[in-house]
Formats: C-alpha cells, structure tokens, sequence
C-alpha cells in the first residue's frame, strides 16, 4: 500500500506544470476560470500548442505521435490542467475517433486521418444519437445505402456536441435495416460540406448553443470512409463508449471547481461572516470534500489496477456516476452560495471583451447557467441510469 | 376541517386559470419572459380587470381577499402558466399600504404597480441586514442606499423602500419604509434579464429627497409589517412553486408514457417509477406544507413565522429534487429551451433564491423553535 | 378551506382526553412511554377499559357496538390515546377480522364471532404471510382440502404477530390448486387448539419474541368457518388490506415519539449544552418536525376526502411510506441521540419491576432495539416497495 | 503508487482469515457474543499465537506491524468474522503503552488484555470532556471518578486510564494517562451486554491510589497521544466497519439471486437494482476513506485527524445506508436474530456509536478545516 506517487511522477507533473506556466495562455485560462464562453479559435490555439510539445493525443501509440505515457501520467497531466483552468482536449477525435481508427482503421485510414486530427485539419463530431435512439443507442434508424463506390446517407443525429464547427463527423449509420438491431450498423466518416447535410442549433436551456441536430438528405459517401467492416460499426462503437475512461471521473475538472466554490463562499457573505464558516454552509462543503477525497482515491484505485493490467470496466461506471454527482453538487452549491445574485443572467457577461459592471459579485455571472448547464452530466454520455444497469450486470450480476 | 376552497375563491381561480390557458401560453410566456421589458403591461391590465390584483387584498385595502388562501389560489395559477408579471412586489408592497388608498385602487385597476425594495447586496437573505438611511431634512426625508435584486423593479411606479431611521445593521428596531415614485431624483434603476424569465433590478438612491408622507407605517417600527408581508410573499412563492411542480411532474409523467426505449415506455422502468413516486409522494408534503402556510398567515406571529419557513423549507427541498428529476428523466430534451419543461425547472429553481432558501429557512424554523411562544 | 377542527370535534377530544385521565391506567401508560415490554394482561386490560366504554371497535357499525364515529373521530382518538401512551388496540380482531365479518360473514358468523371479539373471548391472530409468499402474498401454498363437514388444512404460516398468545387465526389457505393463483384462495378460521397446530417463535434481531411461525399438520377445521365463498378468498383479503387505513401514517403515535425524542434531545448533553441546540442535531430535529407536521395536513386532507365521501385509496400509499419514514427516523435519531450509551443492551431492563440501576441515562434502554425493531415499518404490512408500485399503477399510472 | 497489501501483510491477513473462517463461524460468533464473558479467552490466546496482536504494535514496542495498514489489514478480518475480542481496547491502549516493554510482552503473548477507559459518562464522544481526576498523593496517585461505555472493560486485565492532573473539564492541557490493574482497590467495574454482542462495562474510580509508576507518558500532556490513539481506534473502526459493508452487500446480493417473488428472482427489479448500485458504489467510497485515514494515520497531526473524521463520517454515512437496505431487501427474515445478516447490521450500525458518530466527525472535519496547517 502506497498511495504516494513516485519520484519519477513528481518529477512529471512538475514538468506539466511548468508547461503550463509557460504555454497555456493566460487569457484562456481566466476565461476558463471565470465561466467565459470560449471560442473555436480559443480551442483551436490550446490544441495547437499541446500538439507543438507532443501532448494532444496524450493515449495514443507513439508510433502516431503519442508521448508514450502511463496511466498515472495521463491521470497527472488531466489534473494538471483542469487544475491550471486549460480548456478541456475537445475530445471527438482525439479521444474518440482516434482510438476507433488506432483499432479498427486500414492503414490509408489512419495515415490520412490521424495527422489531421493532430495538427487540427479536421475538426471532428460525433453523429450517435437520434432523436428515437438515447439511451438505446443501438435503436438508431440513420440509414446508409450502397450505391456503387459510395454510401448514400439519409437520417438524422441529435445532441451533436460543438457540430457546428465541425469538418467531418463520424456516424454509426443502419446498413442492414433487415439484421437484428445490434448487427445492421456500420461506422462511417462523413465530410459535413458534403450536399445535403444540414445543421441545427439546439439551443439549451441556458440560453447556449452547444448542441446540434444534424440533417442528412441522401449525402454520398465514399465507400472509402467506411470503418472496418461494413455492419460491424456496433463492435467499433463500444469500443470507443469504453476506451480511454480513467478520466471519466474528471476529479482534476471537480477539485478546480471545487477550489472556485471554496472561493466564491470565502467571500459571500451570511450576517456579515463569510458563508463558509455558517454551519449549514459549512456541513454541505465538507460533505462535498470528503466525497471529493473519497474519489480522488476511487479513481486512483481503478487507475492502479489498469497500471497493472487490470481492465478499468464496469468500475468506469461506478467513476461516472459519483464523478457527475460531485461536479454537479459543486455547481448546485456555488449557485446556493450566491444566494439572490444566482437569479440575474446577461449573457452577454459571458463574452470575452464585455465590459458591463458586474451585477452583484464580479463571480456570479456563470453560475446559475451552469449549474442548468451541468445537469447534461449525468444524462450525455450514458446516462447514470445505464451506467446503474452496467453495474447492475456486470458488477452485482443480478 | 375543510380543505375545498369558498366558492367565491374557486370561481376567480378558474376564472383565472381558463384566462391564461387562453393567452398566456407558452409561445406568449417566451415572448414576454426576454422581451425589453420582461413583462407585458396589457397582460397586467387585463389581469387587473379580472380582480386579480384586487384579490391580494382585503377589504379594509379596497381588494376583495387578502388572505392566505386568496393570495395561494391566486399564485397557483400564475405559477401554472409561467406568469412572469410583477405580482409578487406588488402584493408584498401593496400589503404595507393598505391606508394609501388612493395609490391601492390604482395598484387594483391595475394603472399603477409597486415594487417592494427591500433586501440589499450584502445582506443575503437577512431581513435585518440594511446600510441603505433615511435621515430627515426639514419636513421631509433623504434616502440613500442600494436594493438587490427587486422582481421586476423597472416595471414599477411606485417602490416601497426599507431604511434605517434610528437603528444599525443587523437590528431589527430603528426601521422604516418610504413610499418612493420610481421617477424620483436621485433614484438609479439598474435593470437586467433573469434567468428563468422576466426580469430584475438593482436600486440606487443617492439623496433621494422626499416629502413627509413618503413615511409609510409608523417610523422606526416597521419591522413587524416587513416581517409579515415577506411572510405573505413566502406563501405567493411557495404556491407557485407547488404548481410548478405538479406541471413538471405531470409533464414527466406524460413523457415516461409515451418516449419508448428498448421497445418499451421507459415508464415501464421500475427504477424510474418509484423514483416517481417518490417526487409525487414529496410534492403532496410540498402541498400540505402550503397549506399550512396559508392557513398560518393570518395567525399569531410564532405560528406564522414558523409555518412559512416551514413551506419555505419544504418547498426548497422538494423543488430542488423536483426539477432534476424533470430533466434527467427527459434525458437531453429535457434539457432544450425549446420545452417548456426547462422553463418550469428554471423558475422552481429560482423561486429558492427569492426570500430565503432551504438552509435559510431551515435555520430560521430552528432558532423560533428556541424562541418563547411555543404552544 | 379550514384547518380547524369544529367545536363538537374539539368536544369530542375533550372527552377523550377526560377518559383516557381516568382510566387509562398509569402503569400501563409508563411502560409505553418509557418503552417497557407489554404483557398479554396489559394489553387485554386495556381492551377491556375501552370496551366498557363501547370504544374499542371504534369502526364497527353502531348495531354491532361500534360508537358511530365519523373518520374525523376516529383520527382524534386515535392521536389522543397515542399521545397519552395508551397501547396500541390489537388489531388482528378488532381491525382486521371484524370488517370482514361485518362485509363477508354469514350472519351466524357474526353472531358468534363479533361479541367475542370486544370482550376478548377470543385473541386473533393473522396468517397471511408464508415463507415462500411475503410481498406476493398470492402466491401462497398453505392447503385446505374439503373433506365431509371440514376442512383439512396442512402448510405453514409465518410472521404471525403475538400469535403465541393467539386463541384463534385466520388464514388465506388455497382450496384449488389447478386455478390462477389468486383465484384458488379462501378466507378460514382456525381454532389454534386444534391438533396439528404448532406455533414456533422467531426471535427478531432484537432478542425480542413478538413474531412466530405456524405449521398446521392434517389440521380438521368446521366447514362453518369458511368466511364468504370458497375460493373468494382474495377478495376478503384485499378488502382487509385496503380497509380503514385512516390511521395508516400513525401521526399519533409519531406525535407521541418525536415528543420522547425531544425530550431525550434535551437532557443529553454535547460540550456542557443540550444536544437539542447542538446545530447539527437541531437540524435534522427540525427537518423531521417538518416532514411530520407536512404528513399530519397530508393525513387530514385525505381523511377529508374520506369523509367527504372519497376513498381513501392509493393516497394510503404514500401516507404509509412517509409515515414509517418518519418513525424510522425518529426511532434513528433517539438512537444517534443516546452517543456512547446506544450500546448497552440489558433485556431485563425493559420488564416491568426490574430496578437495577440503568446503563447511563434512564431512557437509554430500550432505544437501540426500538430502532432495530421499528425497521419491521417498511416491510410488514405492505413493504414499501409494494406500496410504491401501488402508487405506480393507481396515482401515476404508468 | 499501489494499493495491494506487502507480501507479509496479505500472508497474515490470509492465516487470519483462514483461522476466522474455520474456529469462528456464526454459530462461535453466537455463542460467544451472549455469553458471560462476552468473548473467548481460548480464541484470545490462538489469536495472539498466529501473532494477530503483535501484528497491531511497531517494532519499538514489540510487535511486528503497527502501521495504519497493519491495523486496517486485522480489523477487515475481524470485522468480516464478527469478532467481539478485545482487540479495540488492546489496540488504543497499547498504543500508549511502548515503553512498558514487560507488559506489552505479556499482551502481545496474550496473557494480558488491555482496556482504554477515557470517554464518561457526560461527554459523549468528546475526548476533553473529562472530570475523572488524578492528585498526587506522596509519591503516588489518588484518581476518582468514572469512564463510560468501556468495550470489553471486564476482560481487561489493565485499564489505561486519563485524568485531569492540572486542568479542567473541556481542556486538552492537563491531562496524564495512568495504568490502573483491574483488580485495584476502590476499581468498580460494572459489566453489560452491548446490543451488537461482546460486553461493555462502566468503570468507576473511587479514591484508587497507584504508585508513582502508574503514570503513563508526560504529566499533564496526555492529550496528544489520546488523540492519535484514538485516531488508530478509528482507523480499526472503519477497517471493521468496511468488511461488514462488504459481507452485509454479497449476502444481500446473494438473497437477491435465489429470494423469487411474483416468479422471478427479486433481483430482477430494476428499483432494487438501482438501490444495490449505489449501496455498491458507496461502499467502494468508504473503502478508499478508509486507505486515506490509514496512509495518514503515521503522519502530521492535521492530515491524520482530517483523514479518519473523514472516513469516520463516510463509514457512519454509508453503515446506515447499508445497514438499512440490507434489512430491507431481505424483508422479514432480514430482521430475524437466526440469520447472521441482522447481527452484521446490529455492528455496523453501533459502530457509529462508537469514537465518535457521523455527525460529531462531520463537525470536527469543519473544525479542522478553520485550523491552521490547510496545505
């Protein structure tokens, strides 16, 4: 039993943190920190220079330009830079596609994709859900046709995270309407500036757009683009709902938002005492803290485990239940903590370059948009009521 | 023991609710909740017309109600349709200026609206944390100070203002209210969006100079009249909040009918059902809670006090599990401006930032527990 | 809308109050408050008191000896006597038999049974529950097979309540084993002298004998006590479980509790100061005194309903649930309340004219097993996972 | 990084378990819980011969182990078996006991049990709330007063004992520890049951005087070796506390599997499903509170005592939780005395009654968290 890291991991996380000194830039940090919106260009700089120094595709092989890190490296550099208010890595293709292509790509595939991916030549989306198939993912209807060197595509994706940015999008798409729901499904790469796809802005609850329908009316595809085998995307697609998940947790995106809350009622006021010390206050910060402590040494135990050639599995599901109940009793309580100025919203506040005063405390603009925001944790993703049903069987095995 | 509602009260709350099934629907609601103004003045005016406004007060004030069970009827159905008219700041006030008379039968034609400024920027949820002075200059007063976050303060003409008299921050004696024209010199209206619609203030007074009569109630004991329509305003909240909810559980409850996961309606889930079941049992607690409230409001002090942070409690806590729930069982298109869904977790949310949370509350039901007067 | 309730209501209680002064004995009310054991003598004395004064079936038909109480009386009464201390009235004949006499029973029935009932000629137990049959109770085995004028009854019953003081049971036992499972039950009455009857204590976790199993072997009961049709059974049984369920939250006895609760609350000390005033422990007073005064208005909107011509239905769903809720926490916080001196468990402490010196404070005694035994609440009579899915079908309707 | 146990660490946890497993079944475990003695002294000395005891003492004293995963490692064993030996007791007082080599020999061998007499009886689970006394008396001591809840008091064959030597009631300075034999005169120890099984005992001083030698450690500055030994009580506690979770989750999972209801097994219910994945879950929380209170328990002061309240509170949370839903999925029979599932829920739940419950540890982690040392 040690739970201390080692001299060699110290060594690296001081390394991480001196790049992050050096590299992130300071105006993207602050947005990050003070709840701004961040542009595609903002994503599009943080990318560059993690890929400049090796780090973008932090899990991928070396051979394509992975930096050749453990488990607990990879742990290390996440906490790190939520920790140091870096965007996150957006993660559709670096995080999704890539591994799919890693895995099950031909060699053409991967040579021509996984360098774009890298230098941002493509900017990925990830096409699964449909307005009838959430959480039963395989009960999608998005129908691709063979139609000599192509696919011809026709259907709709929702909840497509950021699409509208987007150069191409990777669909799982109904190849054999005939086959049993799990075996009719292919994995397929599609150029969004192709004719007939079209998108949509959702706009969510909080006024934003972050998400998109995506519209495709018999879209030609090159054959080329599919994955693997044609009807066996289902395979491809739980792959990649199961790789890569150490950072499911986000335990480095929870304790910086923790450390805000900390902040915010440090200096909110109760009766002219800081709230954090009000009893009330202070009972729901500890509860908070120690389930955030508990976690850290959750998410360490699975990551241990994978270290040492344990799958992290079903225990993935287990860090992404709590890891989206501690994220979102964060933002419930830094909304409770700003007390009457949760209620004013000016969205405009949010943009970088406004120059409005503050209504209220110069903290407050984000954050009851963000807790309404952040209740998509525990629904995208997996919902938490299918991660209880992996859990349920492969876990308990009732 | 009778828990129906007079008949006289149950036919001005279908009045009401069949009003705003017929133009106050949601494709009105979004319109008004971002328009310029935050509110529509011929709503207000036609609202006027149907005796709501006069059914927020009693006789002795011109209205025809005023008590617990009108004001919670009356929000009740506001609170089904979204309303995001100035209601609640206008019953807050207009209770505190029942011998204004001239002022409340404008207030009840619905030609004048009030606004009722009270809390300040550092003071939370505490009815005692007042800097904002009133100090007089010959005949008359000068105010100044800020307000925050006054439910539709650019909306209204007249603002009753708290201020200390004779007393400093923290102390319930020394204080006063003024009855300030919302077009007074010195006065700044710093108007902006809500979250969950409609839209709020700051107050600004910077040697606000007014006559005499600006004084409302008697001076520097004005605590207990702010105590109680605050009491009053919690019972409006807290019967909107129930409405508010039994519309997110309702809707819910139609989407776990008909969305189809899996071949089946995923109400078919027994995970989902008996989480239902539990939203639905806590909102009946929610609804008692009300009731109790109402029933309390025009009760002794202790009893009052204690059943309105009660409801305020309640309602806090079961809202709070009400709205989430809403949304995680819509999944993502719980989550869309489009449904009106989040519009209704948004505002039940909100209602717990206005005049004290679930902690606040919870506290305060704590230390008159340790007060005198127990029964 | 009136919360009151009307002067002859609050005369009503001033009688009731007047006679529990006078007769209910102070010894009996002692133990109950102080959570001594009761022993058969006290309970069937106390069912004498208030058969004396015709209040002991209170839900009877006036012809029969009930008192013709309205639904608001009987809530009265029922709060009054708990928060005196009285014993609980025993059920199993007055409660539950007797209404479905009154509805099923042939007039020679209840002729002979009903009169013994109040003068306590016969103690009745219940055998529904078996081993195999628990939330499905209709999935029961117990047999009856008719053979000339009786029937011969062999299988085995469990968790019968006090049954080893028990004259008399009635049984669900299956007559048609060929139909549907519901369809196949009848409603007996069963001497528990007969031969081939044998009751076998449970002891439950708290040392305590209030449970028992009964076995019947070639068991010969009379033809004449079959109650109703053969195999109607089902109905008599569902009509017993939705029957008089007015008192189902059990505020009185709640009432009564949370009172003892504060009481313990306030002698307790924490750093040299009431445990009461104690922040955390003020809280979760408070919270529970909410939820309880919430369920009271809950309670009376239904009995409302009920006298109002409704039914009370599924509503006695939730009453049951948060009303066990709500003893379960109180008996939990009495427990939290004790600290160090929850431990001490001395069994003879709780029998009436022991007088050894108590562990710590004087009410500490019987406050853990209550705990430990009060988790019965959400199990039997209904569990609440049975109720939920009442309120599933019957309120929700999905 | 690694959370697997060192090799000579699993070895003893595996010989432990094996002996639990094979002299310590449920049937031993009942009869010894309620008989007279409330444990085994045969158990006592077998234990002691596979070295479980020297296991739970560092080298400096003795033992061959001592750290809080030696610690964690044996009270997860003995938590899984039910054990009601006195090894609570051992453990914090021995702990204090390093320079006494002779005696701690002896208790290591088995041949001599320890209590730690500290808590009393108007404290609750304060450790300064202390009124028993100590004045010197010639070269000795005089002590009077009374302890309280004493675990296995009349097993022990010395009880380690704090006083107030220069303070008063509520005060860390002025505390010393004194080594009191059982069998002293005007020692009163007044023995129980305890509900989980095993006895208790409330110990009484009346003017017992001791030599010079009975001192233990620095006069007047117990305080922070109390801390820290009941700081590895806790650690124990909690060890325990998780092995019971575990045992109380498989046998409620395993009833699940075979328990059939309305024709399926009741673990096909989705409700309960849901409610076992957070049982699960939660129980995976309180095993890591448990490696965080047992890396730090050799530590810095602050680190520890933030560590084992946190764990302390997370395992009062989740026993209650697991404890409760245990007995309600098993239904009836899960609150019967013959079926060991009640008996492991009966500990779980009294070890929040134990070196502090839930709540006091929430308070205390707030507590610490105001203190100086927050890295």
């Amino acid at each position: 039993m040690d739970l201390n890291f080692t001299s060699e991991e110290e060594a690296f996380r001081a390394e991480v943190r001196l790049f992050l000194a050096e590299q992130l830039p300071a105006r993207i940090a602050d947005k990050v920190r003070t709840g701004k919106r961040l542009t595609k260009a903002d994503m599009v700089e943080w990318h560059a220079i993690l890929n400049a120094r090796g780090w973008l595709a932090n899990h991928w092989p070396v051979e394509w330009g992975g930096p050749g890190w453990s488990v607990v490296q990879r742990y290390i550099f996440d906490v790190e830079t939520a920790l140091a208010h870096a965007p996150r890595i957006i993660p559709f293709g670096v995080s999704m596609l890539g591994p799919v292509l890693l895995e099950y790509g031909s060699d053409a595939q991967k040579q021509h994709w996984l360098p774009r991916i890298l230098d941002g030549s493509d900017w990925w989306c990830q096409g699964y859900s449909e307005p009838g198939a959430g959480s039963d993912l395989a009960g999608l209807k998005c129908a691709a046709v063979r139609d000599g060197d192509d696919y011809v595509v026709n259907g709709q994706k929702t909840w497509t995270t950021l699409g509208q940015f987007a150069d191409m999008i990777f669909c799982l798409v109904r190849t054999d309407p005939k086959a049993k729901k799990q075996e009719g499904i292919s994995f397929l790469l599609i150029d969004m500036k192709s004719p007939g796809v079209e998108v949509r802005p959702i706009i969510l609850l909080d006024g934003e757009h972050e998400v998109n329908e995506v519209f495709f009316t018999d879209v030609r595809v090159p054959a080329a683009n599919l994955v693997g085998e044609e009807n066996k995307g289902w395979t491809y697609a739980k792959y990649l709902l199961t790789y890569e998940r150490t950072n499911i947790a986000g335990v480095g995106g929870s304790m910086a938002a923790f450390d805000w809350l900390k902040h915010v009622a440090g200096a909110q006021k109760k009766a002219g005492k800081p709230l954090a010390v009000d009893p009330y206050f202070a009972a729901r910060l500890a509860k908070l803290e120690i389930d955030l402590e508990n976690m850290k040494t959750t998410n360490l135990r699975v990551l241990a485990s994978v270290a040492h050639g344990g799958a992290p599995g079903a225990e993935s599901s287990m860090l992404k239940i709590r890891g989206t109940e501690i994220r979102q009793e964060i933002t419930a309580l830094t909304r409770r903590a700003l007390g009457p100025y949760a209620q004013p919203f000016v969205s405009e506040a949010l943009d970088e370059g406004y120059n409005g005063e503050p209504i209220g405390p110069d903290y407050a603009a984000p954050v009851a948009a963000e807790y309404f925001n952040n209740r998509k944790l525990s629904i995208f993703g997996g919902s938490n009521e299918i991660q209880r049903e992996i859990i349920t069987k492969a876990i308990l095995r009732l | 023991m009778d828990f129906n509602h007079s008949d006289d009260r149950q036919m001005l709350a279908d009045t009401l609710g069949r009003y705003l099934a017929q133009k106050y629907d949601f494709e009105t609601y979004k319109r008004i909740a971002v328009s310029e103004s935050g509110f529509s003045r011929e709503t207000w005016g036609a609202l006027a017309e149907l005796g709501i406004i006069g059914a927020l007060f009693g006789e002795e004030a011109g209205g025809f109600g005023g008590s617990g069970f009108d004001i919670s009827v009356v929000f009740e159905a506001l609170g089904r349709a979204l309303v995001v008219e100035p209601f609640l700041g206008t019953l807050m006030a207009g209770r505190l200026l029942a011998d204004r008379h001239d002022l409340l039968e404008q207030v009840i034609a619905g030609t004048s609206i009030l606004a009722f400024a009270h809390f300040e920027p550092q003071g939370r949820y505490d009815l005692t944390e007042l800097a904002t002075t009133a100090v007089r200059a010959g005949d008359g007063w000068v105010l100044s100070g800020a307000k925050a976050v006054v439910p539709q303060l650019e909306a209204a003409d007249h603002i009753l203002v708290s201020a200390c008299t004779d007393g400093g921050l923290g102390k319930s004696a020394g204080l006063s209210l003024f009855l300030v024209p919302a077009d007074a010199a010195g006065v700044t209206v710093r108007g902006y969006p809500m979250i969950d619609g409609g839209r709020g203030g700051e107050l600004l007074l910077k040697d606000v100079t007014l006559g005499a009569d600006a004084l409302v109630g008697p001076e520097n004991d004005a605590f207990d009249g702010i105590e109680a329509t605050v009491a009053a305003g919690i019972v409006a909240l807290c019967a909107e909040a129930v409405a508010v909810m039994a519309v997110l559980r309702d809707a819910t409850l139609d989407y776990l009918r008909t969305r189809t996961q899996f071949g089946v309606p995923i109400g078919k889930f027994q995970a989902l059902q008996h989480r239902m079941a539990t939203v639905a049992l806590e909102i009946e607690q929610a609804r008692s809670a009300v009731i109790n409230a109402a029933a309390a409001l025009d009760g002794d002090r202790w009893h009052r006090e204690r059943a309105v942070s009660a409801a305020k409690f309640t309602t806090g806590r079961v809202g709070t599990l009400t709205a989430e729930e809403a949304i995680q069982m819509h999944g993502g298109i719980g989550m869309t401006w489009e449904l009106p869904l989040s519009h209704y977790a948004k505002r039940l949310t909100m209602i717990d930032h206005q005049l004290g949370d679930e902690d606040h509350h919870l506290e305060r039901y704590v230390l008159l527990g340790t007060e005198a007067g127990e029964a």
